[in-house]
C-alpha cells in the first residue's frame, strides 16, 4: 500500500498544484515540493528501517490486488533493494527538478507541475509495478507528460524536440506492448490461467523462437529508452530542448527506466534468448561508449555535449547487463544512481548557466572561473564524475562494469576502457570551455549559486562523493536483486550446457 | 601496534587541509591559509617522522584497515593502508619534501589570487599521492593515482587564463589517463586470474599461479608498465612533462619532479614478484629506461627554457630508475628515487627562485650571472646540480646512479647494453647539467635581478642541498666502506639483486670509469659553453635538423598529434551532426515526400475519387479471380 | 412461381449497376450524379431480392429494406447539400466544389 | 420458355433501356421519367422474383418518394434552359470512353464469376410480406432500429443544411482564400 501511496501522492499532489495555480503560482510550487519531498523522506525512511531485511528471501514491500479479474490484471506493486533505491533516486531528482524550475518557469505554472509530478509517478509506477499490464500504463504515464514538458517549455526547437521523443518512445513501447499481449496469451493458451502477473508469467515456457521475438519487443522499449546506439539519436535533441527539469529527469530517471527494464523483465523472463543475444547487446553497448564519447567532444552545445554523454554512460550499461556476473550487475546498478546524480547535476549547472548568459554555445562562453568559482568546483566534481574519477561514485560504477565485462570478454572491455580516454577527452573540454582560457564577454554577466542553486547542488555533490568512497549502502541494498536475476540466467545456462551434453 | 596505528593520519590530515579550503578558503586571509597549506603537511610530516621511528624500532608490515570500501562478489577492496618500508620511504619524501616545497609555496605563490586553490590541490594531491603509496589494494592505489593525475591537471593548468597552460594540463591527464587505461585493464587482468585485488594477495599468490615466463603474467606486467609509463613520464608517453612545466613552479618540484613521476617506479617496485616472473617484461622495463633515459637527456641538451631542461632531466632520471627496475636492481632504484627527490626539487625550486627573481623569465640565456646576485641560490643550485651530474664522492647523486650502472653491468639481467646506454646517459647529464649552472650563473648579468628570496623560499633550498649531499651516504658500494642503510632497510619488500658470479673485482674500474664519464662530461661542457665562446652557436648551426629535433623532444608531439588527436578531432567534428540521425532523417524525409505524392491525388475532383474507387474494385475483383 | 434462373436476375443487377457507374463517371452535374447513385443501390438491392428468392428467405427482402431507408436517408441530405451548394457556387458543377484537397 | 421468364425478360430489357436513357438525357426531368420507368420496371421484375412486399415498396419508396424528392429539389433550383446546355457540353463522346472501358471490364468479371461460379438455382417460391415482417421485427429488430436512427439523423442532417440563412454559410462550404 505503501509503494501506491507513493505514486498516489504525487497525482494527486499534481491535480492539486494544478488547480492551486489559477490561485497563487508559488503555492503550487511549495505543494510540489512539499509532495516530493514526503515521498523522499518516506522512502529513505523506509530503505533505513528495513535495512536489515535486505539479505531476506522475500520482497520488502509487496502488495497485491485483484482489478480486473477477468482479463488477469491485477494492482500488483512490490519493492526490492534495486526498486527502493531507484525511488529514491527518482523523488530526489523530482525534488531537484522542482526546486530548478523555481525562477526558469513562469507560464502554466500549474500545469508544468501537473507534469513534473505526472512523471515522477508514471516512473516511481514502472519501478515498483509487477503487473505487466500496468507496467505499461506506467510507462505511457511517464512518455506523455515528458511529450508535454519538452513541447511546451522547452527551448527554440521544441516541438520538433518533442515529437520525434514521442515517435521513438512510442513506437518501442507498442512493440513491448505486443510482447507483453504475446506472453500473456502464449503463457495463457499453455496453462489456461490468462494473467499478467509478473511470478506467474515468470514461470511460463515459451518456446526458443518465441521466446526471441517477444525478447526483441521488450527489448526495443528499454533499448530505445536507455538508449543504445544506433536508437539514441532522440535523446540529444529531446535532452537539449527540454526545460532544465525536464533534461534532469530524462537523463536522471527516464535512462534508468531503460535499464531497470532490461534487468527485471527481460533477463529473468527470457534469459535463453537473452543469452543468445549477449554479444551482440554488448557490442552496441561498447559503440555507444565510444559513439556517444566521440560525439561529446564534437558538439558546441553544452546540454547536447552532456546529452551524448549519457548515450556514453548508458553503454557501459548495456555492457554490464549482459556480462552476466554479479560484479558487472552491481556496476550498472551504481551507475544507474551515479549518471542519474553527476549528469542530472551537469544539467542543473547547463540551466544555471542558461538563466545567467541565454545560452548553451560552448563557444561564446570562457573563462568564468574567476568570477564564479562556486559554480566552477561544482562542475568540476561532477566533470570529473563523468571521467571516471576514483572516489566519486561514477567510478565505482564503471570499474566494476569493464572489471565483470572482463570475465565476458576482453575485447570488447578493452574496447570500452578506451571510452575512458575519450571520456576525459569531452569531460576536460567542458571545463576548458566553461571556465579556463581568458574571459569571454560573457563573464561579466556571470554570478555566483544562488542560495536555491546551493541547496540543489551541494546535496548531489556530497551524495556522489560518497557514494564514492561509500557506495557498499548500495551494493547491499540491491545485493538480493541482482543475485537473483543472475540466479536465473545462471540456471538457464546450466541447463544448456546439461541439454547440450545430453543431446550432443 | 605502537605509533604505527596512526598511519590514518597522515593521509587524512592534508586531506582535511584540503577540504577546509575549498569549502572556506575563499573567506581565509593569506597567512591562515598558508598555517593550514603548509601546517597540515607539516604535521603530516610530523606524523611520519614519529611512525618512522616507531617502524624503525620494530620493523614489519602494517595493514590498517580503515572501512570496508566495495564488497560485491569476490572483490573486496577495503580503504586500507599498508606500511612497509618501501612505502615508509616513499611518505617520508612526500610529506617532508611535500613540507618544504608547501613552506617554499607560502612566499612563491604570496602574491597570487588563488592562493587557497592552490594551497587546496597542493594538499589534495598530498592526500592522493600519500594513499597512492600506503594503498594496501591495488584499487585504492588506482584512486590515489588518478587524483595525483587530477591534481596535477589542475595545478598545470593553475593560471587557467591562458589556454597554452590549460592544454599542457589536458595533455598531461589524457596522455597519463592513455597509461591508466592500461593499468586498469590490468587489474582487470589480475582480478581474474586471483579473485582479489589485494597487493599481497596477489603478489603471494602470483608464483604458485603463473609459471616463470608466463605469456599472461608479461601480459599483465606490460600492462601495469603501461600505467607507469604513462605517469612516470616514460617512453612512449613521456611527452606530456615537458609542457606540464606551465604549472607554478613549486608544482613542478614537488608533482613533476619528486613524487608523482616516480610513481611509477614505485608501482613496479611493488609489483616487483610479477615482474620477475617475466623476463620479457623486465627487459621491457629496462629497454624504456635505458632510451627514454637517453632520448631525454639529449633534448635537454638542446632546451632554451629553465624548468623545460629540468623537466627532460627529470625524465631521464627517471629512465635511470626504469633501467635500475629492468635489470632487477630493486633497491638501487628506490634509492636513486630517494635522491633524485631531494637534489629535483631542489633544483626546481632554485629555478623557481630565480625566474621569480627575474619577472618570469624563463629563457636561460637571457640569465647569466647570477652568481653574485643571488649567492644562496647559486650554492644550493650547485649543490643540486652537482648532484644531478653525479659528482663523484660528494654528492648522493653519484652514490645511486653508481649503484644503477653497477646493477645495469653486473646484474644477471643487465647486459652491456643498457649499461652503456646508462653510461652515454651519465656523459649527457654531465653536459647539460654543466651547460645548464654555466649559462644561468655565469658570464654576463642580461636581466637585472629584481626580487631576492625571502626565508621561507631559502630554507628550504638549504635544507635540500644539504640533504642532497648527505643522503648519498645512506648507501656506500662496499668497496667503499660499505653502508647499505637503504638496500637492506628494503630488503624485506624487495629481493635483493642478483649479480653474476666472479664480477665484484671490476667494481672499482667500473666506478672509476663512471667519474671519469662525469668529470669528461663537465668538462666538455666547460669548454663549449664557457672556455669557447660561441662554440655551441657553431654546434648549433652544423646541425639544425637534429638540433631541432632534439629541441622538439623527437618530434613525438607531431607524430601524436598526427597519429591520434587529428583523426579524433576530424571524426567528432565529422560526425557532429550525428550520422545515426540521419538515417531517422531519412526515413522522416521519405514519409513526408511520400506524403506530399500521395496527397496530390486529393484534388478535390469528386469523380477521380469514384473512379479511384471504381479502378481499387477492379484490381480487387480480378485478384479474386486470377488467384 | 419458377424456373428463373438467378444468374439472369443478376446479370441484370449487374448491367444496372454498371449503368450507374458509368453515368456517376461521366457526369458533372451533382443531380445526375446523385441519380446515378440510386441506380447503383437499386441495382444492389435486386442482387439481393435474387439471392433471397433463391434461399426462399425473407432476408433478401430485408436487406432491400434496409438499402431502401439508407436511400432515403441519403437522398435527403444529399439533396439539402445540393441546394446548399447551388446557393453557394450558383452552379451544380461537381469540379467547382474541389476546395476539400489536401 | 413459361410466363415468369418471359415477363422477367421483358421488364428486364424495359428496365436497362430506360436506364441508358436516364443516363444519356441532358434534361433532368425527361431522366427522372425514365428513372420512373426503370424502379417501375424493376419493381415487377422483383414481383416474378417472388417478392411482391419489395415490389411495392419499389414502386411507393423509390419511384414514389424518393424521385418526387428529387423533383422538388430540381424545381426549388429554378434551372434554366441553359442547364441543359451545359450538361450536353459536359457529355461529350469522348468522356464516355473510359468509364465505358473500365465498366465493360467489371461487367465482364462479374459475368465470369456468375456463370463459372456455379450460381445455378432457380427462385422457387415467393416470399409475403408476412415473412418480411416476422423476419424484420423479430431477428432483425436491432437493425430496424438502426435504420430509424439513420432515417433520423438524416432527417436533422437535411433540415440543419437545407436551412436557407442569408449570410451564415455552412462552414463546409465556406469559402476560404488560399
Amino acid at each position: 500500500m505503501t509503494l501506491i501511496a507513493f505514486i498516489g501522492i504525487l497525482m494527486a499532489g499534481g491535480l492539486l498544484a494544478w488547480i492551486i495555480a489559477r490561485w497563487n503560482e508559488t503555492l503550487s510550487r511549495w505543494i510540489a515540493l512539499t509532495v516530493v519531498l514526503i515521498d523522499l523522506m518516506w522512502s529513505v525512511a523506509i530503505l533505513v528501517s528495513r535495512r536489515p531485511d535486505f539479505s531476506g528471501t522475500d520482497w520488502l514491500i509487496r502488495f497485491d490486488y485483484p482489478w480486473i479479474g477477468r482479463f488477469g490484471i491485477g494492482i500488483s506493486v512490490a519493492a526490492d533493494g534495486l526498486s527502493l533505491v531507484l525511488l529514491i533516486l527518482t523523488f530526489f531528482l523530482g525534488a531537484v527538478s522542482v526546486v530548478v524550475s523555481w525562477r526558469e518557469i513562469r507560464d502554466r505554472v500549474g500545469f508544468f507541475h501537473f507534469n513534473l509530478l505526472w512523471v515522477l509517478a508514471g516512473i516511481a509506477g514502472v519501478f515498483v509495478v509487477i503487473d505487466l499490464f500496468l507496467f505499461y500504463f506506467f510507462w505511457e504515464v511517464m512518455l506523455i507528460p515528458m511529450y508535454f514538458l519538452i513541447g511546451t517549455w522547452g527551448h527554440e526547437n521544441r516541438r520538433y524536440a518533442a515529437v520525434k521523443f514521442f515517435i521513438f518512445t512510442q513506437a518501442s513501447g507498442l512493440m513491448m506492448l505486443l510482447s507483453i499481449l504475446g506472453l500473456y496469451f502464449i503463457h495463457g493458451i499453455n496453462t489456461g490461467t490468462y494473467t499478467f502477473d509478473y511470478f506467474e508469467l515468470l514461470t511460463a515456457t515459451v518456446g526458443t523462437t518465441a521466446g526471441r521475438w517477444l525478447m526483441l519487443g521488450f527489448l526495443a522499449a528499454f533499448i530505445v529508452k536507455l538508449p543504445v546506439v544506433p536508437f539514441h539519436s532522440w535523446l540529444p535533441d529531446a535532452h537539449s530542448q527540454a526545460p532544465t527539469a525536464g533534461s534532469v529527469i530524462l537523463a536522471g530517471l527516464l535512462l534508468k527506466t531503460g535499464a531497470y527494464g532490461i534487468l527485471r523483465f527481460v533477463l529473468p523472463l527470457f534469459p535463453d534468448a537473452s543469452r543468445e543475444l549477449a554479444s551482440i547487446a554488448m557490442t552496441l553497448g561498447v559503440a555507444g561508449i565510444l559513439y556517444g564519447a566521440l560525439l561529446a567532444y564534437g558538439q558546441t552545445d553544452f546540454k547536447r555535449l552532456v546529452a551524448y554523454t549519457s548515450v556514453s554512460h548508458m553503454g557501459f550499461v548495456m555492457l554490464g547487463i549482459f556480462s552476466f556476473n554479479e560484479l558487472a550487475f552491481q556496476g550498472v546498478v551504481m551507475q544507474l544512481v551515479a549518471h542519474g546524480l553527476s549528469t542530472g547535476a551537469l544539467f542543473v549547472i547547463a540551466g544555471a548557466l542558461y538563466e545567467r548568459i541565454h545560452t548553451r554555445d560552448l563557444s561564446l562562453m570562457g573563462g568564468f572561473w574567476t568570477g564564479t568559482p562556486f559554480i566552477g568546483f561544482i562542475t568540476l566534481v561532477f566533470v570529473m564524475a563523468s571521467l571516471g574519477l576514483p572516489g566519486l561514485a561514477n567510478f565505482i560504477a564503471e570499474f566494476l562494469i569493464l572489471n565483470g565485462a572482463w570475465q565476458a570478454s576482453h575485447a570488447l572491455t578493452v574496447a570500452g576502457a578506451m571510452g575512458l580516454i575519450l571520456a576525459m577527452a569531452y569531460s576536460l573540454r567542458i571545463m576548458r570551455k566553461i571556465f579556463f582560457g581568458p574571459a569571454s564577454d560573457m563573464a561579466s554577466r556571470m554570478s555566483d549559486l544562488t542560495l536555491r542553486e546551493k541547496v540543489v547542488l551541494v546535496p548531489m555533490t556530497l551524495l556522489v562523493i560518497f557514494l564514492g568512497l561509500f557506495p557498499q549502502h548500495v551494493f547491499n541494498a540491491s545485493e538480493k536483486t541482482v543475485k537473483d536475476i543472475l540466479g536465473v540466467v545462471m540456471r538457464s545456462q546450466a541447463d544448456a550446457i546439461q541439454n547440450a551434453n545430453e543431446n550432443p | 601496534m605502537n605509533a604505527v596505528q596512526y598511519l590514518w593520519l597522515v593521509p587524512l590530515l592534508p586531506l582535511l587541509g584540503a577540504v577546509l579550503l575549498i569549502v572556506a578558503g575563499r573567506n581565509m586571509s593569506k597567512p591562515i591559509i598558508a598555517s593550514i597549506g603548509a601546517g597540515s603537511v607539516g604535521l603530516s610530516a610530523l606524523t611520519v617522522i614519529v611512525i618512522g621511528v616507531a617502524f624503525l624500532s620494530n620493523p614489519d608490515v602494517y595493514e590498517i584497515s580503515v572501512w570496508q570500501w566495495i564488497a560485491v562478489g569476490n572483490l573486496t577492496p577495503s580503504i586500507e593502508l599498508h606500511l612497509d618500508a618501501l612505502s615508509l620511504m616513499f611518505i617520508f619524501v612526500i610529506t617532508f619534501v611535500g613540507f618544504l616545497i608547501h613552506l617554499y609555496s607560502v612566499e612563491f605563490m604570496g602574491e597570487d589570487s588563488g592562493y587557497a586553490r592552490f594551497f587546496a590541490c597542493l594538499n589534495l594531491f598530498v592526500c592522493s599521492m600519500l594513499l597512492l603509496v600506503l594503498a594496501g589494494n591495488l584499487v585504492l592505489l588506482y584512486l590515489g593515482w588518478e587524483g595525483v593525475g587530477l591534481c596535477s591537471y589542475l595545478l598545470i593548468g593553475f593560471w587557467y587564463e591562458d589556454p597554452k597552460n590549460g592544454y599542457a594540463a589536458r595533455k598531461a591527464f589524457i596522455i597519463t589517463r592513455v597509461g591508466d587505461t592500461a593499468m586498469l585493464i590490468g587489474l582487470f587482468l589480475l582480478f581474474a586470474t586471483f579473485n582479489s585485488l589485494d597487493i599481497e594477495t596477489i603478489l603471494s599468490a602470483a608464483p604458485s599461479r603463473w609459471e616463470q615466463g608466463s605469456s599472461i603474467a608479461t601480459v599483465a606486467a606490460l600492462l601495469l608498465l603501461g600505467g607507469a609509463a604513462g605517469k612516470s613520464a616514460q617512453l612512449p608517453l613521456q611527452n606530456w612533462l615537458p609542457d606540464a612545466m606551465a604549472g607554478p613552479t613549486p608544482v613542478s618540484a614537488l608533482i613533476h619532479a619528486a613524487t608523482m613521476v616516480t610513481a611509477g617506479v614505485y608501482l613496479i617496485a611493488r609489483m616487483n614478484v610479477l615482474f620477475e616472473l617475466s623476463p620479457v617484461a623486465m627487459t621491457t622495463v629496462g629497454v624504456v629506461g635505458a632510451v627514454t633515459l637517453l632520448i631525454a637527456g639529449f633534448s635537454a641538451m638542446t632546451q632554451t627554457d629553465l624548468k623545460r631542461v629540468l623537466a627532460y632531466s627529470t625524465i631521464s632520471q627517471i629512465g635511470y630508475m626504469f633501467l635500475a627496475l629492468g635489470v632487477g636492481a630493486w633497491s638501487a632504484a628506490i634509492f636513486h628515487f630517494f635522491t633524485h627527490a631531494f637534489f629535483k626539487a631542489l633544483l626546481f625550486l632554485g629555478a623557481g627562485a630565480i625566474i621569480e627573481a627575474l619577472h618570469h623569465e624563463h629563457n636561460i640565456f637571457r640569465m647569466g650571472g647570477l652568481r653574485k646576485q643571488l649567492p644562496i641560490v647559486f650554492i644550493t643550485f650547485l649543490a643540486g646540480a652537482a648532484s644531478l651530474a653525479a659528482l663523484p664522492l660528494v654528492t648522493s647523486g653519484f652514490y645511486s646512479k653508481d649503484m644503477i650502472l653497477w646493477y645495469a653491468w653486473a646484474g644477471e639481467k643487465g647486459s652491456g647494453l643498457l649499461f652503456i646506454a646508462g653510461l652515454v646517459g651519465a656523459l649527457v647529464t654531465a653536459l647539460y647539467t654543466t651547460r645548464l649552472v654555466i649559462v644561468t650563473f655565469f658570464g654576463y648579468a642580461n636581466t637585472r635581478v629584481s626580487k631576492r628570496p625571502g626565508w621561507r623560499m631559502t630554507m628550504p633550498l638549504g635544507v635540500l642541498a644539504a640533504l642532497s649531499v648527505v643522503v648519498g651516504f645512506l648507501e656506500v658500494p662496499h668497496n667503499f666502506w660499505h653502508a647499505q642503510l637503504i638496500s637492506g632497510f628494503l630488503g624485506g619488500v624487495l629481493p635483493a639483486a642478483v649479480i653474476d658470479s666472479g664480477i665484484e673485482a671490476y667494481e672499482w674500474a667500473l666506478q672509476l670509469l663512471a667519474a671519469v664519464v662525469t668529470l669528461g662530461g663537465i668538462f666538455i661542457g666547460y669548454f663549449v659553453y664557457m672556455a669557447t665562446p660561441g662554440l655551441h652557436e657553431l654546434v648549433k648551426k652544423k646541425f639544425p635538423t637534429l638540433h631541432q629535433l632534439m629541441y622538439d623532444g623527437w618530434g613525438f608531439d607531431a607524430l601524436y598529434t598526427l597519429l591520434f588527436v587529428k583523426p579524433v578531432t576530424w571524426l567528432a567534428r565529422a560526425s557532429r551532426g550525428d550520422v545515426i540521425d540521419g538515417i531517422y532523417t531519412g526515413i522522416a524525409w521519405v514519409a513526408i515526400a511520400a506524403n506530399r505524392a500521395i496527397a496530390t491525388t486529393q484534388n478535390g475532383v469528386m469523380r477521380w475519387y469514384v473512379l479511384g474507387i471504381v479502378v481499387g474494385a477492379l484490381l480487387i475483383i480480378t485478384l479474386g479471380i486470377l488467384v | 412461381m419458377n424456373a428463373i434462373p438467378i444468374e439472369y436476375g443478376l446479370i441484370l443487377a449487374g448491367i444496372l449497376f454498371m449503368l450507374g457507374m458509368v453515368s456517376v463517371l461521366i457526369r458533372r452535374n451533382i443531380i445526375f450524379m446523385l441519380i446515378s447513385v440510386e441506380i447503383m443501390l437499386n441495382a444492389a438491392g435486386l442482387a439481393f431480392i435474387v439471392a433471397g428468392s433463391k434461399w426462399t428467405q425473407a432476408d433478401g427482402q430485408i436487406m432491400f429494406i434496409f438499402i431502401l431507408t439508407m436511400a432515403a436517408a441519403e437522398v435527403s441530405v444529399g439533396l439539402a447539400l445540393i441546394l446548399q451548394i447551388y446557393h453557394q457556387l450558383k452552379t451544380l458543377d461537381t469540379d467547382a466544389a474541389n476546395r476539400m484537397k489536401g | 420458355m413459361n410466363t415468369d421468364l418471359l415477363i422477367f425478360f421483358t421488364s428486364g430489357a424495359v428496365a436497362i433501356v430506360a436506364t441508358i436513357l436516364v443516363i444519356t438525357q441532358y434534361n433532368m426531368i425527361h431522366a427522372l421519367l425514365y428513372l420512373i420507368v426503370s424502379f417501375l420496371a424493376l419493381a415487377v421484375v422483383f414481383y416474378v422474383l417472388g417478392a411482391p412486399f419489395a415490389a411495392a415498396l419499389e414502386v411507393i419508396v423509390y419511384a414514389g418518394a424518393i424521385v418526387v424528392l428529387i423533383i422538388f429539389v430540381i424545381m426549388m433550383l429554378n434551372l434554366k434552359k441553359d442547364a441543359e446546355e451545359q450538361e450536353k457540353s459536359w457529355l461529350t463522346p469522348s468522356v464516355w470512353i473510359g468509364p465505358g472501358i473500365l465498366c465493360a471490364i467489371l461487367m465482364a468479371e462479374i459475368l465470369y464469376v456468375l456463370l463459372a461460379g456455379g450460381f445455378e438455382g432457380n427462385a422457387t417460391q415467393a416470399v409475403g410480406a408476412r415473412e418480411v415482417g416476422r423476419s424484420l421485427y423479430g431477428p432483425y429488430l436491432i437493425a430496424v432500429e438502426l435504420s430509424g436512427l439513420l432515417l433520423m439523423a438524416g432527417t436533422i442532417g437535411a433540415y440543419h443544411l437545407g436551412r436557407q440563412r442569408r449570410k451564415v454559410i455552412h462552414r463546409f462550404l465556406e469559402m476560404t482564400d488560399e
